[in-house]
């Protein structure tokens, strides 16, 4: 059976995500997840299962999230994970859009006086093993023809801690990361996101290869809430506009007009819920990382289209 | 003495016959051939290495032979298992080192076998041990554990504990070897009255007073063959081979 | 030799599969080795279904393409361009540093606290038996994480000892401990060199044939030699005399901080001690136990006996125990140093490149391979084991006592 | 022989001496440390020094402790109340607490259902560990599994009681079937088992969880150290069955059974535990069915018992070696078949002698529970590594919470392997 | 017999005066006065736990007493360690479990001792242990291993070891009491020929045809206290304390 139906089955969605990255994904003290990736699974699970709470989180490291992922004990992963050719091609995964357009940034202490990677030469760095930023690292100090040391950390919260304590002066990771990172510092004034961005990280959940219907729930999944932010569905409209509106497409997408639910095997309120679960795209980005939150992200890149962002969904039709 | 030895049958117990055993190339066993008859008590002698032991484990098929024949109660030891297990409910047998389980009450160590092997409810196979070790005069003993008990002790609790089996054959192995002098006694005594009733036993001892007074029949072994047999007087008396007359001088030695 | 005779020729009967005791453990054997293929095939049969049904496949090529990632800790030339295949060799190469280092300070720490558990000093021995329970009854990924907590977090950061007035200073202006590791000087050999070092080795083989002539003037004509001094003055006096000699020809490059880091000299990096030492002080308890099980095993009466014969303390300790407490401890010692190695697998949780990080770790992560690369340490670490038990073997005949 | 000699020889003493205490016995603490502290010189310089290294260790050590602060929401609130003093911050431990016990998915308000499985393993383990307690309390430790599942993972108690059904019956054949032959009892056992539960398990209503009395836990959401004791009991318990099994087949003569059995304790000894947990994170799921639900947790059960098991089997096979050759012997003269001697006869004692062993096994097997926080389990350790020393209030305060972590272990590590000395001692008097 | 007797002396080995022994507060040794005389040969009995082992312990320092005086041979044995290992290269012990090094061949058991404390050069000092391996009837063995030897033999290596420092008093710990019967007898026999040599000898042991044959004086004793000594035929035929007839007829009883 294909994993929607074993998703309607279990009742439950498993998501895998990071296991701990403030503003993306991390537990509270009380164990409930939250955070930007988190959304996305829970937007998954109400447009699947009308319920956003029906999502079994399944913490993954860089190490276990694609065998996690392959041998079927998550249905989706909604991990800081960036879509490159070979995971796509040669893992056999597929990648079913982008919902945050990222790039590997260096993070130094400002005491450091350093203002650009390229006086990095001879310098310690903290890097998240088996992610795309330790072969980055190595590419980008190998063109520029500098040397460096890498310290290769399991999970964000040692980098952290080794940062902090000076074992290392740079920490690397996707810029979004490090601006997390910051974020939980006690002191972040006291750090600086260098200017280079050396490398483009499209970030985005994925599924298995080969089953296309899944494939679809979840891209479209991730389309109905861009595109809700684009045609101005918000979680506070909403029930308003499922009423019924003059503009067909809003109707398309909630479900009023056509039956694009059906087409996908939800039911026709599909994309309304998963809107609900957590609000459309920018709300989302604005309730975990946007500027108002301690990670203080801009939208940047992740502007929609019509802001000149790269944030651009496919016509509901 | 006498009247010990009329009860010999003319029904044959065992019968070996040209039985070879090798340990790996080592030939331990030479060629035996051996008639015992119902209620006849043989104790077997000889120089250690001499292969005693193993001739009696041979017999209730502890060790295999690997050539010649051993019938034990009309019963042809082959490697058939049912034949195995039904020579060894006949046949008990007490070691040098008693091997009584250490875990278990003497009473347990004597119900043990009956219970799992013969079948026998409990609260009969009770009845029966307490029988037997009321036969080897310790049935205060029963709740004990073996390490409790002295070795003459133990060494009767074995004893009680093959007999238990209702065995038609006892075969001992140096049953008193192990004991301090003053408990060899206790046990020889017991072994007495056993054959004073009848049993048919096999027994590799040294205690010549023993021999003397119970044997129909003395066995000489040496380097893995029988040597020489005889009754005990003619044995003890007028030893016939040169080994025998070297072992008897250095056992009455010292 | 045939075995028991049977009625000659008794037909076979299917029951005698079960019965004989020549059929039945065939009979046994051949349902083990059914079921064993069985479940094999089971779990066969699903791992290649699971993989065809996510479209991959067992490949080892990963292995030859560039391995992309850089690594601290290189003995052998290896950039980022090298292979998977070159960078599981660094790992390795690390594994066995790691592993061999900790091996010798763990027989050091072990020896002293198993002796001095031992004496009859009340409050030497109550620490001795206070550190070995401490540290066995602690798990060692803790030891692991709380002595790499000290070297990140206690030590000062390279940054500390800049600045006019530094929060922290160099030890005899030549060696660093810093949150990074340890920067000590390192030799730098000048022209006649060779010679001191050479008169160095000399005067090593030189204490053995001094020790061996003393025993053997002792056997010949019962002169007993001094030992003790002349060997420590053998293994100075001439290398020192040589090194004036040659006019210093060994120098020292002692590291200076420059840039981000310390410069110069040997740096022993800070996972590296910590894994070092966490393993080193956790498994000493162990070999602590070894030892003292190993000396008390020496039966009291071997030393009366030796004592009885007139045999003074010293002596005693030298030619009756040591010997044969040697024979006790050698072989659980050498486990230790089997668990040493297969502990060392935790530099993982430390950042430590050794061969659990590179081929299970990185390469891993970055090709995807995981079958591949499981099956493959598990084959490197499963060789070390069975040559150390091989090695095991072989020292246990060589040392077994002759029985009858 | 000269006369004087002779006259000089006899002697009879008729009374006794008196028994009378020993002369210039100085006792008292003066002598005592004179004899066991300053003997030597080089005794008197030996506790010097270590006098001196319990200085340095306990000076900054005891006011850091004594100050240490309860009370507080975060580090830097810990330190205002410090105010500089050195002082732990002890109330990371307050207040994450429920965290580092269990996790920090499982809910809050069922805390009490792992905190009576706990209470009640004592019950259970007690009758195994201590002799001398009356045999009936094993039937506690045979309800024991089937309790603490249902207590920890919740959900409807008709599985865990169907498991017992299973299980009861099943014994009931095997107990019906041994007498006359032990196979025919034990596969009997287990197939009618087998028949109890998949017919059973038709029959358990679907969702018949979800109305349950106690809410079902998924086995994801455990965590803490009640993660590292369910791993240590439930993988120690699984693994003595193999591990006997193993080492009785490694002792067999059978080759072909001998050398399954070798290879495969010599396997797993010979590799780290670690890449066995990677076996159970990232190869394992490959092995099985591709709907069945074996869960991460289920998959380290797995490998870590098999781990135990390799180490226990060396443990029993040194039992069994230790066993005389005449316990054999005296089973089979008795005409005891294998099945019954190694029931009856060797293997009640050689377990006996092999408990000290299988204790120790079992204390190295549950600091290695540890290693799952490698493979992003949360437990205890991977809960400090991970969520709380990330947390933003709590960055940064490591000695607190490693010091714990390891004085939590060292309770239960040196409990356990007192009572395996304990348990060496009186095995060595036992039965004289 | 009386061959032997002849050969004491009146020069003085032992000297042991009003000696007195504590394990803790444990009263061992009571009150001991003994003297031996050159030649003279002694054996202790007594039942367990009566000291013996403790007072031939004493004797060559292996325990310290705590109260009154013992000599051997002119040196007062004192805490001064000049003095007992004079004491202790002068009487030779053998011990129960004769306590050979496992790790070293028979002749390098042999050897050790002359090499380590007499200096002896190693020819030498192999040419003494054949002649004494030879004495003790073992030349041949004297490459092989304590293991790979018998009991009997093993302990008559290690009466050879002793004799190889030439010892003027020799002290036996029950030589023949871990011994199976057949190899007491070539113990016993090389004790024999030492005590007709002449050698000054204690020798707790049980073996009571020994003490018949070569004592001139049976000691007895009892709770740490000499309770009677004689000359072994009055010792044996008329024991004189009510505590050695009782235990006389134990050992002898069976
Ligand atoms: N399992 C075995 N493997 C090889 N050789 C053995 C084995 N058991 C016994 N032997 C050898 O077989 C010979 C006969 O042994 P057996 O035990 O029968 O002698 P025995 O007459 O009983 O001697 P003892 O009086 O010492 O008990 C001996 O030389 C012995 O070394
Ligand atoms: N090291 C010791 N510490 C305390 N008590 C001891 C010690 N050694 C012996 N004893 C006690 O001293 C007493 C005399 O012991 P000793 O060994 O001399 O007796 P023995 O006459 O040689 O007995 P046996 O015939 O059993 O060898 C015994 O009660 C014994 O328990
Ligand atoms: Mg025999
Ligand atoms: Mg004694």
């Amino acid at each position: 059976a294909g994993t929607l139906d074993d998703v309607k089955a279990r009742g439950k969605l498993n998501c895998g995500v990071t296991t701990g990255l403030v503003g993306f994904a991390a537990p509270d003290a009380n164990g409930n997840w939250d955070g930007f990736d988190v959304g996305v699974c829970r937007a998954v699970a109400a447009a699947v299962l009308g319920d956003p709470t029906a999502v079994e989180f399944v913490p993954t490291t860089g190490k276990t999230r694609f065998t996690a992922l392959a041998s079927g004990e998550i249905d989706m992963l909604a991990r800081n994970t960036t879509w490159t050719f070979s995971r796509d091609v040669d893992l056999k995964f597929t990648f079913v859009g982008v919902n945050y357009y990222d790039g590997q940034g260096f993070m130094v202490p400002s005491e450091l006086g350093v203002s650009s990677a390229k006086e990095l030469d001879g310098a310690t760095v903290c890097i998240q093993t088996g992610t795309t930023t330790e072969l980055n690292l190595a590419d980008f100090f190998r063109a520029n023809n500098i040397s460096y040391e890498p310290v290769p950390i399991e999970t964000n919260a040692e980098a952290q801690q080794q940062y902090l304590a000076g074992a290392c002066d740079v920490y690397t990771t996707d810029a979004s990361g490090l601006a997390a990172t910051r974020a939980t510092f006690e002191n972040p004034g006291e750090h600086v996101l260098l200017p280079e961005i050396i490398s483009k990280e499209p970030l985005g959940p994925l599924v298995r290869h080969g089953d296309n219907e899944w494939g679809d729930v979840v891209r479209w999944s991730l389309n109905a809430l861009v595109t809700a932010e684009e045609l101005g569905v918000t979680s506070a409209n909403i029930a308003e506009l499922s009423a019924g509106t003059n503009n067909p497409e809003v109707n398309r997408l909630l479900g009023t007009e056509g039956s694009l639910g059906e087409m996908l095997g939800l039911s026709a309120d599909w994309a309304k819920n998963a809107i609900m679960a957590g609000g459309n795209y920018g709300e989302l980005f604005e309730k975990n990382i946007g500027e108002n939150t301690p990670i203080g992200l801009a939208r940047g890149l992740n502007a929609q289209w019509t802001d000149g962002g790269l944030i651009y969904s496919p016509p509901f039709r | 003495m006498s009247e010990a030895q009329m009860k010999v049958s003319d029904e044959i117990a065992i019968t070996i016959e040209n039985m070879n055993k090798w340990y790996g190339t080592f030939h331990v066993l030479r060629d035996i051939n051996l008639t015992v008859n119902r209620g006849e008590r043989i104790v077997i002698c000889g120089p250690s290495g001499s292969g005693k032991s193993t001739l009696i484990r041979c017999i209730n098929a502890l060790e295999e032979h690997q050539q010649g024949s051993i019938e034990v109660d009309g019963t042809l030891l082959s490697s058939d298992l049912k034949n195995i297990d039904k020579i060894r409910s006949e046949v008990g047998m007490c070691f040098q080192h008693f091997n009584l389980f250490p875990h278990l009450t003497i009473l347990e160590n004597c119900t043990l076998a009956p219970i799992w092997v013969r079948k026998t409810p409990k609260k009969e196979a009770e009845e029966i041990a307490m029988h037997f070790l009321e036969k080897v005069k310790i049935p205060d003993q029963a709740g004990k554990y073996p390490g409790q008990l002295s070795g003459g002790q133990q060494q009767r609790v074995a004893i009680a504990r093959s007999l238990c089996m209702k065995p038609r054959i006892m075969l001992f192995d140096e049953p008193t070897s192990a004991l301090d002098p003053e408990m060899i006694k206790e046990v020889l005594d017991t072994m007495i009255e056993l054959a004073e009733e009848g049993m048919t036993m096999l027994c590799v001892t040294h205690e010549m007073g023993f021999a003397r007074q119970v044997a129909n029949r003395v066995i000489f072994m040496d380097q893995g063959q029988i040597v020489e047999q005889n009754e005990p007087e003619a044995f003890f008396n007028n030893p016939q081979s040169e080994r025998t007359q070297l072992f008897l001088s250095q056992i009455l030695g010292h | 030799m045939t075995t028991m005779t049977d009625p000659p020729k008794a037909s076979f009967r299917l029951s005698m599969l079960v019965y004989d005791t020549r059929y039945r453990s065939l009979t046994f054997q051949a349902l083990a080795a059914v079921a064993l293929a069985l479940s094999f095939l089971y779990l066969g049969s699903n791992l290649i279904n699971n993989l065809r049904a996510a479209g991959l496949n067992i490949s080892y090529s990963f292995l030859g393409a560039p391995a992309g990632y850089d690594i601290n800790q290189t003995l052998i030339e290896y950039d980022s361009q090298s292979s998977n295949a070159r960078a599981a060799v660094v790992g390795l190469i690390n594994t066995l540093i790691v592993a061999f280092l900790a091996c010798i300070t763990a027989t050091v720490f072990g020896v002293i606290a198993g002796v001095l558990r031992l004496s009859n000093n009340w409050l030497v021995s109550k620490l001795m038996a206070l550190y070995v329970e401490i540290f066995r009854n602690i798990p060692v990924l803790i030891w692991i994480i709380i002595i790499f907590t000290i070297m990140t977090a206690v030590m000062p950061a390279p940054r500390a000892f800049r600045g006019d007035e530094p929060e922290a200073s160099m030890l005899f202006d030549a060696i660093a401990f810093t949150n990074r590791g340890v920067y000590i000087p390192a030799p730098v050999w000048g022209p006649g060199s060779m010679m001191v070092v050479a008169t160095f080795i000399a005067s090593i083989i030189g204490i053995f044939a001094y020790r061996r002539y003393a025993t053997n003037l002792l056997y010949a004509t019962g002169r007993l030699l001094p030992t003790t001094w002349p060997t420590i003055a053998l293994l100075i006096v001439p290398s020192v005399l040589m090194f004036f000699i040659m006019g210093q020809p060994i120098g020292l490059d002692t590291p200076a901080l420059k840039g981000f880091n310390f410069q110069g000299g040997i740096k022993v990096g800070g996972p590296l001690i910590a894994l070092w030492f966490a393993l080193s002080i956790y498994t000493g308890a162990f070999i602590a136990e070894n030892v003292r099980a190993g000396i008390q095993a020496v039966s009291k009466g071997q030393t009366e006996a030796a004592a009885a014969l007139g045999l003074r303390p010293r002596r005693v300790m030298n030619l009756v125990v040591l010997p044969q407490a040697l024979r006790v401890i050698i072989p659980p010692l050498i486990s230790q140093y089997l668990n040493i190695t297969k502990n060392s697998s935790l530099a993982i949780a430390v950042g430590y490149a050794d061969i659990t990080a590179t081929l299970g770790g990185i390469t891993l992560n970055q090709t995807g391979r995981a079958i591949e690369c499981v099956l493959l340490l598990m084959l490197f670490y499963l060789t070390i084991s069975l040559c150390i038990s091989a090695f095991m073997n072989v020292y246990n005949n060589a040392i077994k006592l002759k029985e009858r | 022989m000269s006369d004087l000699h002779a006259n000089s020889v006899a002697f009879v003493r008729t009374e006794t001496i008196p028994e009378s205490p020993p002369p210039g016995v100085a006792s008292g603490p003066i002598k005592w440390m004179r004899e066991n502290l300053f003997a030597t010189p080089a005794n008197t310089l030996l506790t010097l020094v270590a006098i001196y290294m319990i200085y340095l260790i306990l000076a900054p050590t005891m006011p850091w402790i004594l100050n240490g602060v309860w009370n507080a929401n975060s580090l830097s609130e810990c330190r205002e109340i410090l105010n500089g003093k050195s002082g732990a911050c002890f109330a990371v431990l307050s207040e994450r607490w429920p965290q580092l016990l269990f996790g920090f998915k499982y809910p809050a308000e069922y805390y009490w259902r792992p905190t009576l499985a706990f209470v009640l393993l004592f019950a259970a383990v007690a009758p195994v560990l201590f002799f001398d307690l009356p045999r009936k309390l094993l039937v506690m430790t045979a309800l024991y599994p089937f309790i603490a599942f249902w207590l920890i993972w919740g959900g409807t108690i008709l599985v865990p009681i169907l498991a017992l059904v299973g299980c009861g019956v099943g014994y009931a054949v095997y107990q019906r079937f041994v007498a006359s032959n032990f196979a025919a009892g034990f596969f009997g056992g287990i197939a009618a088992a087998f028949i109890v539960w998949s017919l059973g398990g038709a029959m358990i209503p679907e969702g018949a969880s979800e109305a349950a009395m106690l809410q079902p836990v998924p086995s994801r959401d455990l965590g803490g150290f009640m993660l590292n004791m369910m791993l240590g009991v439930t993988c120690v318990s699984l693994s003595i069955p193999i591990g006997i099994a193993l080492a009785l087949g490694r002792q067999s003569s059978m080759p072909i059974i001998k050398w399954i059995c070798v290879v495969f304790i010599e396997f797993i000894r010979g590799v780290p535990l670690i890449t066995l947990l990677f076996v159970a994170s990232v190869m394992l799921s490959y092995f099985f069915p591709p709907d069945s639900s074996v869960d991460l947790f289920l998959r380290v059960v797995i490998m870590i018992t098999m781990f135990s098991a390799a180490y226990i089997a060396e443990v029993i096979r040194g039992g069994l070696a230790a066993l005389p050759k005449g316990q054999y012997e005296a089973a089979d003269s008795l005409g005891l078949d294998y099945a019954q001697a190694m029931r009856l006869i060797i293997l009640p004692q050689a377990l006996k002698i092999s408990i000290p062993g299988i204790v120790n096994v079992a204390v190295g097997l549950f600091k290695d529970t540890t290693l799952v926080s490698v493979i992003s389990m949360f437990d205890l350790v991977g809960m400090i590594r991970g969520p709380i020393l990330a947390s933003t209030e709590w960055n940064g305060v490591y000695w607190e919470l490693l010091g714990f972590a390891a004085l939590l272990f060292f309770v239960v590590c040196y409990g356990i392997s007192q009572y395996s000395q304990w348990l060496e001692r009186r095995l060595a008097t036992d039965h004289r």
